[in-house]
């Protein structure tokens, strides 16, 4: 238990001392759905329609620019091999660090959506909905994301093709994500859609750790 | 060409420089900027329009015009820097940024608490909010590039390049935004800008931006000092500061 | 009593046959140094060694019990030094090694730590970041992991004595021989020959095409 | 004076929320700004002095390694 916590501790302080690395996703997040009011016009009507698919788009992507970062310097510099030769279970170790990145690099991306809903002018109602899917939504992301990341972390060029693999996998996320915050614009019921997306976090989180911890050790060269 | 300028091309001069300067600039940027506002905030007439709310201009117009003008510096030292490989504008640009950059929210934010009485929401995509909006994005473009590098003499140049591609495309960003705009949503009622104002609302105005200024100058001197010591941390005259300094606070 | 046993080993890889049916004991005490020309196989066979990669067939025991089923007492026991030093290169050494403590459940205080760097010469670079170090220098920072595990069993290195001065050498060969002098085993890959003054079992790996 | 009283020039002619908040984020900003660049300062220089106690210990480390080979 106390090397998860050094685990935990260690990449804490190191996302603070690489901050300038982590603005990075946070910029793109807010420059993406700032573009859209450019693209389809300032209506508040039209940017109320599209608010939800769009905040959401961009956070997957933008997840995605922050997950390459999980395991590459670890692999890189060999610490990685170290972690899979120490007697601490991989899956748990994995889950912790899964659990710094998501702290580090997403968590920040919610601590922004209310200025974003801001920009295409969401109704109060959709922006709680749309707090609550992001915070459930986006450890599933991590999770997934971090699957993908372990498999193509030995490959040097694992960038697109970790979208490539990951984005078809976002898609229910993302469909069952906008329709909570679409209904919430009515004043209608989203409990059914945030359960599902519940449902998924909590499988994911379940089986994703073992999944992580197999393909690091498929990656080791 | 420029003989006069090139010892100050010289560090540890530059450095004391600033040093004779931070106390003036400090002291009377201070002075000038709170009896501006002061004086913007309770004694000009209120507007017969907006009655109190157009006060937020002593704050909005100094650091709109501000931000433009912090940006056209940073990328005139930049390209100074580029062109004449004089290693200390590299230095200034990297100090003018982030004030530029806080200049530019700070701008944003009194816009948008300005908009808020006027349009009803507190964002509203209006051309010359969101020209500001994309200035703060080139702004922290230029300041995360620099941090990418860990070589701080490459960091200058590559951020140098960026801030003259901004500067080209300034103009070009804020035409298209107007037009953006007005094709949109017709000319907002409310200009936004200078409207023309009586005597008495116009003389805070102008005593603000300059207190702006000068505060903004005040920081400046600070940041370059800091830009200078980081480049020349091992020198011997460095070093000897760094001594001198930490034996005065012991004297204190 | 044998503390790795090694039976018909093969690796491929890359579709490459590197070696086959390989079979080896090393008991408590003894030296194995692995030999053989760039491109036989030897680092990957200390990884299969380490665990870190499944062999294409065979296996291998540690006390007894196959590595893959008893992989946490396996890690317990073992210390790897591989071509990847394993140390992060934006925290200090400090950091750095404290981590790896933690992580291998070696309970040590700082200054501990601190006088192994000295004896390691590297005094007053402890807690600046490692990136600011020569590559020898990160080479004994990452060699220093062999100074704190003492209930370490099995230590498997990589080709250690690469960018080591003749101090670091001299320094890395008096600690292998204390370890093995205690009941220690060591398994060694070096290009430079062995200044080990300690009965050493050899193992050569033939080049294939 | 553009205001009877006290709490009339608080109250801003209803909007004192807004004016206030934009005087107060300013003010907040050019605080932080320049805090930020005053201690990066300092720490600047007290990064030099560590550099200096870091030579000096490395000095002192070399000069015993010399002593214990001479003895």
């Amino acid at each position: 238990m106390a090397a998860l916590m050094a685990i935990l501790k260690r990449d804490l302080a190191l996302a603070y001392r690489q901050r300038a690395e982590l603005m990075q996703p946070m910029l793109f997040f807010i420059l993406v759905i700032s573009l859209f009011p450019l693209g389809v016009g300032p209506e508040p009507k039209t940017l109320q329609l599209i608010g939800p698919g769009v905040i959401w788009v961009a956070a997957i992507l933008s997840s995605l620019l922050g997950l390459e970062r999980l395991f590459r310097d670890d692999f890189e510099d060999g610490s990685l091999e170290q972690l899979m030769l120490s007697s601490t279970s991989l899956p748990a170790a994995a889950l912790v660090k899964v659990l710094a990145h998501w702290l580090t690099s997403i968590l920040p991306l919610i601590v922004l959506s209310p200025l974003l809903a801001l920009f295409l002018h969401l109704s109060e109602p959709m922006y709680w909905a749309l707090l609550k899917t992001l915070l459930l939504g986006t450890p599933l992301l991590s999770l997934i994301g971090a699957i993908a990341v372990g498999l193509t972390v030995g490959l040097n060029r694992g960038g697109v093709l970790l979208a490539l693999l990951l984005l078809p996998v976002f898609i229910p996320l993302l469909i069952f994500a906008t329709s909570a915050v679409e209904s919430a614009s009515m004043q209608l019921q989203y409990s059914a859609q945030l359960a599902i997306i519940g449902a998924m976090f909590l499988f994911s989180l379940a089986l994703a750790p073992f999944a992580i911890a197999y393909a690091l050790r498929v990656s080791q060269t | 060409m420029w003989k006069w300028l090139h010892p100050y091309a010289k560090t540890e001069r530059t450095y004391h420089l600033c040093q004779k300067l931070l106390p003036w600039f400090s002291l009377l940027g201070l002075a000038v900027i709170l009896f501006a506002s002061f004086w913007g905030l309770a004694f000009a007439p209120a507007d017969y329009q907006q009655s109190d709310a157009y006060r937020i201009i002593y704050v909005h117009v100094p650091s709109a015009v501000l931000s433009k003008s912090l940006y056209i510096t940073m990328a005139v030292s930049a390209f100074i820097g580029l062109v004449w490989q004089v290693k200390t504008s590299f230095m200034a640009m990297m100090a003018l940024a982030p004030i530029g950059a806080m200049v530019t929210f700070v701008s944003l934010i009194t816009g948008a608490a300005w908009g808020k009485p006027m349009w009803g929401t507190w964002w509203e995509w209006d051309a010359r909010l969101t020209s500001q909006l994309i200035l703060l994005f080139l702004f922290l473009g230029v300041i995360s590039l620099y941090k990418a590098f860990e070589d701080k003499q490459q960091a200058g140049k590559a951020a140098g390049v960026m801030a003259v591609v901004g500067i080209i495309n300034l103009p070009i960003i804020h035409y298209s935004v107007e037009w953006w705009n007005t094709l949109h949503q017709g000319a907002t009622i409310l200009k936004l800008g200078k409207p023309s104002m009586p005597a008495e609302m116009l003389w805070p105005l102008l005593l603000s931006i300059l207190g702006w200024v000068i505060v903004c100058g005040a920081i400046f001197l600070l940041r370059m000092q800091n830009e200078i010591l980081q480049r020349e941390i091992r020198r011997p005259w460095v070093v000897a500061l760094a001594n001198k300094s930490s034996t005065l606070n012991e004297g204190k | 009593m044998t503390v790795l046993s090694v039976t018909n080993l093969s690796v491929v890889k890359r579709d490459r046959l590197l070696f086959e049916n390989i079979n080896f004991d090393v008991e408590r005490g003894t030296l194995l140094y692995v030999k053989g020309q760039n491109g036989a196989g030897k680092t990957s066979l200390l990884r299969v060694l380490a665990g870190l990669v499944e062999p294409d067939s065979g296996e291998v025991h540690f006390c007894q019990q196959d590595i893959k089923d008893y992989r946490e007492n396996y890690y317990q026991h073992l210390v790897y030094f591989g071509h990847k030093l394993g140390i992060n290169l934006t925290l200090s050494a400090l950091e750095n090694l404290e981590f790896w403590c933690k992580q291998h459940q070696v309970t040590i205080s700082v200054d501990t730590i601190f006088c192994t760097l000295a004896k390691l010469n590297l005094v007053g670079l402890e807690d600046i970041p490692v990136a600011n170090l020569s590559a020898g220098q990160q080479r004994r920072v990452a060699l220093a992991r062999f100074w704190f595990k003492q209930d370490a069993k099995l230590w498997i290195l990589d080709e250690p004595f690469t960018a080591l001065d003749t101090q670091g050498i001299e320094l890395l060969s008096k600690q292998i021989t204390q370890f093995l002098s205690i009941g220690g085993s060591v398994v060694v890959t070096s290009h430079q020959a062995l200044r080990l003054d300690y009965p050493t079992d050899e193992i050569t790996l033939e080049y294939r095409i | 004076m553009a205001f009877e009283d006290l709490n009339s020039f608080f109250d801003m002619g209803g909007y004192g929320l807004y004016v206030w908040l934009s005087f107060g984020a300013s003010a907040l900003s050019l605080l932080i700004l320049w805090l930020d660049s005053f201690f990066s300062k300092r720490t600047l220089l007290t990064q030099v002095l560590k550099e200096q106690a870091r030579q000096t210990r490395i000095k002192a480390a070399a000069e015993k390694n010399n002593n214990g080979e001479t003895t």
